[in-house]
């Protein structure tokens, strides 16, 4: 009996999250996306899409659908590279990319996506980095999401590293603006605000379109 | 029987109305033979008490001159009205607001500052400005209260009839004071001059081309104006079609362009705004940027097209970039 | 001058009629309310509501109040004057007023659908109807001019729908000019070898009629002329159309083409126009065999003759009948006509504007319209289908929606395409055994017997691949895509994107408006859509007329169409053509512009603002005065006119000053 | 002419001969970049992922203190790296086009005592060189033709994706103009956009190996001596890990892969360590063709 | 979309629309079965060509109560009777001009030309002019000549003749 309930695939309404698109759409020019027709120009257009789990064409049929989970937690989005090939050829000038980008944060900030995901450690220690010294310290950068990711790959790589460091294109010193301080002020002020917004999303979405 | 009485009164005007009476030359004559003046500030002496003590009524005929602008002007206006059985609009001013009412482009306190402060005849002196009541020893003289905006005789006064120009020609004056005697006069609220645009007798009209368009405005300096040909052919700006004949042409002979003092003819509702149409369709330019070149050497719409019309249009007078509160709640 | 208003029409007696349309007024708008609003307004002796005032019951309800002499103006508050105001007057006439005391509110089009609360549509109705109620006390009799209509008629444009607008108006004994571009009529029909869904051959269905043209005693075929020059109005148009020199005469040249073969080039080294440059032609040339009128024409560009004056002419030696002359010129001829009928058709998208479909760049890669041709028995290739290097394709790939559905280049679909790729994709099939993939967004296949098509295209095992493809390119992976060209697509009903090596791809572009669309509106004075297909009068109820009475539109000009729908279009366009010059006479409305001549003084601003010279200055009258036949009621006289003395019959400055108190009067 | 420069973080390391090459290339022609001071992260790609508006304001910070450097009137900052090249015209775009976005950051803007007025015109050297500079200006530069050299360029997607306009989307050819009149062959291949993977290289390496291996792929197949890119990343990617690519395909991947601008060095005439060519793994070195016999490329693994 | 909501608190301005037949008005008929949602501020008079359109027709809407007024016409070259609208256009520059001179912001009184196919942009248009007038605040002429002028109250009346005073009052 269980291992049929396992099997049976059939999607019901009351799962979905009816919501989920217009949070989704809440960028700008989101609402474009309810115009998308379905031709999959995105998909074939990616060179990555073969390597999904969801062909962007599929994740915006999901968005709209309100498959949450099944979006924010998918690889997709994470292995988007955004080159923006989509957004360019899309018949119906929605912009995907941007998409992307918007489920990777939505995911973030719900703590949905896939764990220990390089290419998301390495977003957010990216984003830590920045916020630290202004600039982004490739070398370090790299140490730490091995670490958080594969910590063996680092071993794997540290011979490349020296020979990077040997060719001086990778160097030990850290690169920083001179007074972080200012800058984080600045980025503070933004999390208020977007704190702020978070409680009236409906304000959001009118403020955006 | 007893003469018909008849009064002239002056209000915001030049005393160019009182020429155009004196102009009559001999004519007066037979118009005093005629008539009995009971009133007449200029001419004669007569005070404000001895018309208020007149019977209502017992004034054939009020000739009021003049827009009005101060209260005085407006109880003289109606101790007039309530004493005669016909009130005349006399001249540019009563009738439209004349010349003195381009004051409406202006607020009362930008007048006053300029004629007391700052007009360049004035010597920087004390800034002495009119008050309506000022002490001085042996008591308080006062003046008649200044208003805000001028307004046309009829705008305060209920008018019977009006007599155009700037002044009213001489001929039409005589027409009219002839029409009160015999009683022939047309329905009330006419004006007392042909019902036709001035182009009709101007001695130019045999000389409009065909189709009469602008390339280029000019102004009188700025061109040899041919004596004989059309002024608006010549891309003078001539108000004549716009205007109501009866001066028989009197600028346009002389080489000058008509101003429009005669006024619309009674089916225009708004003179300045009917001269902007027809001027601006006469032009030839159709791209917006010649069109605008064109129209800049226009270089003061408000006193070329409104000169004698502007309490009289339909926006009546210039309003200040709006308060809040100068609007009552809706 | 109109009499004055009282001694007309007595004191006005209004009746208020406010239309619910169903619900698409009364949803947003409280009709009721309205009604009570309108018996409160002066003069207002009637007000009613009903749910169709359109109807005959409701038109009854306004011709039985004016019998009972309730009323003698009447107002209407219902949809567009543009679209019922027609039916009112006449409503109105029938119960004994003048159609011209009628005013509508156009609470519907401005006021139901397009706002949302219902307070403000109500108010906004409710001001409209008190502007129509204060300005209908001004309106006076009126009756319409009538003018004679001239019985011939003109068609611009010689493709299927202009060949079938001229032969049913000529079979109903009109004299029709039939003025085409190009050197032959057939436009794109001609060009094509089958058509669908049932694979007739396109020349054997439409040579008939283009024969059937040129013999004609009724038609007047102009080919190689353009219409350079239109004016007049309704039933009264004079057309001006220029005929280019072909340097071979007409009536003399029997369509031997010795010319073509005595020319001095030996070989044809011009791009054939016909076969979309698939085939060469000489400089003197036949469009194609069946052309018509089948008569050779010399391309001035090419030819050494023009070129260098040095030329053997041969092709003059060559003609028995002397046809030849260098030294024509062009020539002009203006012809009066009742009404004109426009059919020009449309162009096709210029695929090179898709680089990523590799056309120009990949010799391999074919428009529709190319393959037309190549499949085609009478084609450049004879309906051998081969590549660039003579061999026959293994596969094929066509591409649907090239230059439709998409918001860089056209976004609406182009109707045609789904069909036309079946049938290519069954030809290709047929002529090379060829696998044969469709790649489309949507399948669209409405229409008598298309779906049927596109499922004996499904048994013919062509294959159909839902996406959109991506690229076209020659990067291969492996072998097997070694040397051909690959579309790369996700298969959306699989959700997988597939690499699929073809030999041929063929680009299934879409239906475009003409380049000079724009200025062929201008000429005839009628609007376009934005993506320039020329505006019908009403989507639904006037599809085939314009905006301009006595021009009439047929095929593609007016939007995507196919065969069947452009000659259907075009018999539509044909009947109310003949419908409007069988009455033999129009009314006019009576909007123009008339000078009071006593009040006027001649001052000569009115003239030049006419562009119709409808304005002079009588000496006699001492007065400007308007021609009421050549006046077209723009009113712009009027508003200029400086002493008043000019007025618009329905646009007097009273009614629209009255007009301007009414929607300011805010309830 | 002086123009106010964004190396940005990643022409400090990896893309070093980038930044090397870009200036010794620049004063060649006489023409010179000044680094504005205190620039910070552009806020592209990974930092956009998780937040948007930040991104923009850290944009936005650089373009006030172009402003600043700049003293007034219209700024032409001159970006090299492809990634902050986008990053940079995105923010551009989207606080002209959006209003509460544009609110939002000046008022983070002012946290950081800055103002941005909205003076700055993002460019990339590419067009710079193109455009202003001009190619009779480089032709006349050129010392040593690259005769006989065939190369292929590369311009990665996020050169010309989405808002650029200096060079056709599908099918850029400025730098395929640029080698001509180096007197080098540009070789035509419809790869030239295709995303070299990017930074997956680093996370989901057999990804983004695979995605570089293509690009290097069909440059070989199409007989290419060298490929110029305007990108570090995509320089990065497609010159550090041929060896792990030959390995997981079974073939020998050898390409080098230069920065567009160390060859316009090359053929200038510009030293090996001017241009940072000592820096690269796959070495690249250009001798003119002997009379006679077609230019080579030495190149030793 | 900016549609106007009927909250009592905001400011609704009076919008008179002059449209021209062939274009403009037809577009706002497109406008209509297209179902664009659009402020309901704008209330249209039609005239068979703006070359009808008599500046007169526009002060008197302003002296009536408009706040704003809004002229549409065919787009240069496109004018159904040849050039009417480059006349509404000339007359419409000159106007402009004078209703500065008279402290009256010139938005208040706008051109447009407006094609029959351009039934969004009669949305748009309408959409951006209400918020316009609605940010510059009531006109109400009649209201603001009552705080100029010095009569005494009985007299107000006939000071504002020649003016369609009825249309005016609220």
């Amino acid at each position: 009996m269980d291992k049929w309930n396992t099997w049976d695939k059939i999607q019901y309404e009351s799962e979905l999250d009816s919501g989920f698109a217009q949070e989704v759409m809440s960028i700008p020019d989101g609402e474009k996306l309810l115009s998308c027709i379905q031709c999959g120009t995105c998909s074939g257009m990616c060179p990555l899409s073969s390597f999904m789990d969801y062909t962007p064409r599929q994740i915006v049929a999901m968005i709209l659908a309100g498959f949450r989970g099944e979006v924010l937690s998918s690889y997709t989005t994470w292995l988007c590279a955004s080159c923006y090939a989509c957004t360019v050829e899309c018949p119906q000038g929605i912009k995907i990319t941007d998409l992307m980008y918007a489920t990777k944060r939505l995911a973030i900030r719900d703590g949905m996506h896939p764990k220990r995901f390089p290419a998301q450690v390495l977003a957010t220690e990216f984003y830590k980095g920045v916020e630290r010294t202004g600039r982004s310290n490739e070398g370090s950068l790299l140490v730490r999401l091995f670490l958080k990711t594969n910590p063996l790959r680092l071993l794997g790589r540290a011979g490349f590293g020296l020979a990077l460091l040997r060719r001086g294109r990778l160097s030990p010193k850290v690169e920083s603006i001179k007074r972080p301080g200012g800058l984080q002020a600045m980025l503070r002020s933004i999390d208020r605000g977007e704190a702020a917004r978070r409680h009236t999303p409906q304000a959001t979405r009118e403020a955006v379109q | 029987m007893s003469k018909p009485k008849i009064a002239f009164y002056w209000c915001a005007s030049c005393g160019g109305c009182e020429e155009a009476v004196v102009d009559l030359n001999e004519a007066i004559l037979d118009v005093l033979a005629a008539v009995e003046i009971v009133f007449w500030p200029v001419a004669l002496d007569f005070k404000r008490t001895d018309v208020e003590a007149l019977p209502d009524g017992s004034i054939a005929v009020s000739f009021i001159n003049g827009a009005v602008r101060s209260s005085e002007q407006f109880e003289m206006a109606e101790i007039l009205r309530r004493k005669s059985q016909l009130v005349v609009a006399f001249g540019s001013c009563a009738h439209t607001g004349g010349v003195p009412g381009l004051g409406n482009l202006y607020t009362l306190d930008q007048l006053v500052t300029t004629a007391y402060r700052d007009a360049p005849s004035l010597q920087t002196g004390n800034g002495t400005r009119p008050e309506i009541e000022s002490s001085v020893p042996g008591g308080t003289l006062t003046l008649p209260e200044l208003w805000q905006t001028v307004k046309t005789l009829d705008q305060c006064v209920a008018v019977d009839y009006y007599l155009p120009g700037c002044p009213p020609p001489v001929q039409l004056i005589v027409g009219a004071v002839q029409a009160i005697l015999k009683g022939e006069l047309p329905e009330r609220g006419s004006t007392l001059a042909p019902d036709k645009a001035l182009c009709e007798d101007c001695p130019r009209k045999e000389s409009k081309p065909e189709k009469l368009t602008v390339k280029e405005f000019h102004r009188p300096h700025e061109i040899l104006i041919d004596p004989e040909q059309c002024l608006l052919a010549q891309g003078l700006l001539c108000l004549g079609p716009v205007t109501r004949m009866g001066c028989e042409a009197a600028c346009t002979r002389v080489n000058m362009p008509c101003t429009g003092c005669m006024g619309a003819t009674s089916r225009v509702t708004d003179f300045g705004a009917k001269a902007m149409s027809a001027v601006a369709s006469m032009l030839e330019a159709t791209e917006a940027s010649d069109i605008e070149a064109q129209l800049a050497r226009i270089v003061d719409p408000a006193g070329t097209f409104f000169r004698y019309s502007l309490p009289a249009s339909l926006l009546h007078r210039h309003y200040r970039p709006q308060h809040p509160e100068e609007v009552r709640p809706t | 001058m109109p009499a004055l208003d009282s001694a007309s029409n007595g004191t006005p007696r209004i009746g208020v009629y406010v239309c619910h349309c169903g619900i698409n007024i009364a949803h947003t708008v409280d009709v009721p309310a309205c009604a009570e609003f309108a018996r409160a307004l002066p003069h207002v002796t009637v007000a009613r509501e009903y749910k169709f005032m359109c109807s005959d019951p409701g038109q009854e309800l306004i011709q039985q109040d004016l019998r009972d002499g309730l009323v003698n103006r009447v107002v209407v508050a219902s949809c567009s004057p543009l679209m019922h105001e027609h039916t009112f007057r006449t409503a109105t006439k029938v119960g004994g007023g003048n159609p011209f005391m009628f005013q509508m509110a156009n609470i519907r089009e401005h006021v139901s659908w397009v706002t949302v609360d219902k307070g403000m549509a109500t108010d906004k109705a409710k001001s409209l109807i008190a502007a129509a109620v204060a300005r209908i006390s001004f309106h006076e009799p009126l009756e319409r001019t009538r003018v004679p209509v001239h019985p011939d008629v003109m068609v611009v444009g010689g493709g299927i729908a202009g060949i079938h607008a001229a032969l049913t108006m000529a079979d109903a004994g009109k004299k029709v000019y039939l003025v085409e571009r190009e050197p032959t009529i057939g436009g794109h029909m001609a060009k094509f070898d089958k058509t669908f869904p049932t694979l007739d051959c396109s020349a054997c269905i439409l040579t008939p009629k283009m024969s059937a043209v040129r013999s004609h005693p009724n038609i007047t075929l102009w080919s190689y002329s353009e219409v350079s020059h239109v004016e007049g109005y309704v039933g009264n148009f004079k057309a001006t159309v220029k005929r280019k020199p072909r340097y071979v005469k007409e009536d003399q040249c029997v369509g031997c083409l010795d010319c073509i073969e005595s020319c001095v080039y030996k070989v044809a080294k011009v791009p054939d126009e016909f076969n979309v440059g698939l085939s060469m032609r000489k400089p003197v040339y036949v469009p194609f065999p069946q052309a018509t009128p089948l008569v050779a024409v010399i391309d001035p560009e090419t030819c050494i003759e023009f070129k260098s004056h040095h030329c053997k002419k041969t092709c003059v030696e060559a003609c028995e009948k002397d046809a030849i002359d260098f030294n024509q010129v062009e020539e002009i001829h203006e012809v009066p006509v009742g009404a004109i009928v426009l059919a020009t058709g449309f162009k096709t998208f210029d695929a090179k504007r898709i680089s990523r479909y590799g056309y120009g760049k990949y010799p391999n890669v074919y428009t529709s319209l190319e393959v037309e041709r190549m499949v085609n028995a009478a084609g450049p290739t004879g309906g051998e289908v081969h590549l660039a290097d003579g061999a026959k394709p293994r596969a094929v790939g066509i591409i649907h929606c090239v230059g439709s559905r998409d918001v860089a280049t056209n976004r609406y679909c182009s109707k045609v395409c789904c069909m036309y790729s079946l049938k290519l994709a069954h030809l290709l099939k047929e002529r090379t055994g060829a696998e044969v993939y469709n790649f489309y967004i949507d399948m669209r296949t409405p229409g008598k017997g298309y779906e049927e098509f596109y499922d004996r295209l499904l048994q013919e095992q062509v294959h159909f691949i839902r996406g959109r493809v991506a690229e076209v390119s020659d990067w291969a992976m492996d072998d097997e895509e070694e040397g051909r060209l690959i579309l790369r697509v996700e298969d959306t009903l699989i959700g997988r994107v597939r690499r699929i090596p073809v030999d041929m791809v063929v680009l299934s572009v879409g239906l475009e408006a003409q380049p000079d669309a724009d200025d062929v509106r201008r000429l005839f004075n009628i609007s376009c859509s934005k993506e320039g297909w020329f505006l019908e009068r009403h989507p639904k109820l006037a599809p085939v007329s314009t905006f301009t009475v006595g021009i009439f539109l047929a095929g593609a000009c007016q939007g995507p169409k196919d065969i069947p729908e452009s000659v259907a279009q075009a018999g539509a366009a044909a009947a109310e053509a003949l419908a409007l010059v069988d009455r033999g006479h129009v009314e006019l409305e009576p909007n123009t512009a008339y000078s009071v001549e006593e009040l006027c003084s001649g001052c000569h601003v009115c003239i030049a603002l006419c562009p119709y010279s409808a304005i002079a200055f009588d000496k006699t009258k001492n007065a400007s005065v308007v021609n009421g036949a050549l006046c077209k009621g723009c009113g712009t006289c009027v508003a200029a006119c400086p002493s008043g003395a000019l007025q618009q019959n329905l646009f007097r400055d009273e009614q629209i000053f009255e007009e301007i108190k009414g929607v300011l009067s805010y309830v | 002419m002086n123009y106010p420069y964004y190396p940005g973080c990643s022409l400090k390391s990896t893309g070093k001969p980038y930044d090397e090459s870009m200036r010794a290339v620049f004063t060649a022609l006489g023409h010179s970049l000044e680094e504005i001071d205190d620039w910070n992260c552009c806020g592209a790609t990974a930092y956009m992922s998780i937040s948007e508006e930040k991104a923009f304001a850290l944009s936005a910070r650089n373009f006030a203190l172009a402003e600043k450097h700049n003293g007034k009137g219209d700024v032409n900052l001159v970006v090299p790296c492809a990634a902050c090249y986008l990053g940079l015209n995105k923010a551009q775009r989207y606080l002209r086009e959006h209003d509460d976005l544009r609110q939002t950051v000046s008022k983070a803007l002012a946290e950081a005592g800055l103002t941005y007025r909205g003076n700055v015109k993002v460019r990339h050297p590419l067009e710079v060189l193109i455009n202003d500079v001009g190619m009779d200006a480089i032709k006349a530069r050129v010392t040593r033709p690259l005769k006989g050299l065939k190369v292929a360029s590369y311009y990665g997607c996020q050169l010309v994706r989405p808002y650029a306009d200096f060079d056709d989307q599908h099918d850029p050819t400025s730098m395929d103009r640029i080698v001509t009149a180096l007197g080098g062959t540009p070789v035509d291949w419809p790869l030239k956009t295709r995303c070299c993977g990017g930074s997956l290289t680093g996370t989901v390496p057999d990804v983004g190996y695979r995605l570089s291996y293509v690009l290097l792929r069909e440059a070989q197949r199409r007989g290419c001596d060298v490929i110029i890119t305007a990108c570090p990343l995509c320089q990065f990617n497609l010159e550090c890990y041929q060896p792990t690519m030959s390995r997981a395909n079974h073939t020998t991947v050898h390409m080098p892969v230069v920065y567009f601008t160390q060859l316009m060095g090359v053929a200038f005439g510009l030293k090996e360590r001017a241009l940072g060519l000592q820096r690269l793994f796959v070495p690249f070195e250009f001798t003119p063709a002997a009379p006679e016999s077609k230019g080579a490329v030495h190149a030793s693994a | 979309m900016s549609e106007a909501k009927s909250d009592n608190k905001r400011f609704e301005p009076r919008i008179v629309a002059f449209f021209c037949n062939w274009c403009t008005y037809t577009a706002a008929d497109l406008a209509g079965t297209a179902r664009m949602r659009y402020a309901a501020n704008v209330r249209v008079i039609r005239l068979m060509c703006s070359g009808r359109l008599d500046p007169q027709f526009v002060f008197a809407a302003l002296r009536g109560g408009a706040d704003g007024v809004l002229i549409g016409g065919c787009h240069p070259g496109d004018c159904h009777y040849q050039e009417g609208n480059h006349k509404a256009l000339r007359r419409f520059v000159l106007m402009q001009r004078f209703l500065t001179t008279m402290g009256i912001e010139p938005e208040r009184v706008r051109l447009e030309w407006i094609a029959a196919s351009e039934g969004d942009k009669v949305q748009r248009v309408i959409n951006q002019m209400t918020e316009k007038v609605r940010a510059l605040g009531p006109l109400r002429l009649e209201q603001r000549m009552l705080l100029h002028t010095d009569l005494p109250e009985p007299l107000l009346e006939t000071s504002l003749e020649p003016a369609l005073v009825e249309g005016g009052r609220v």
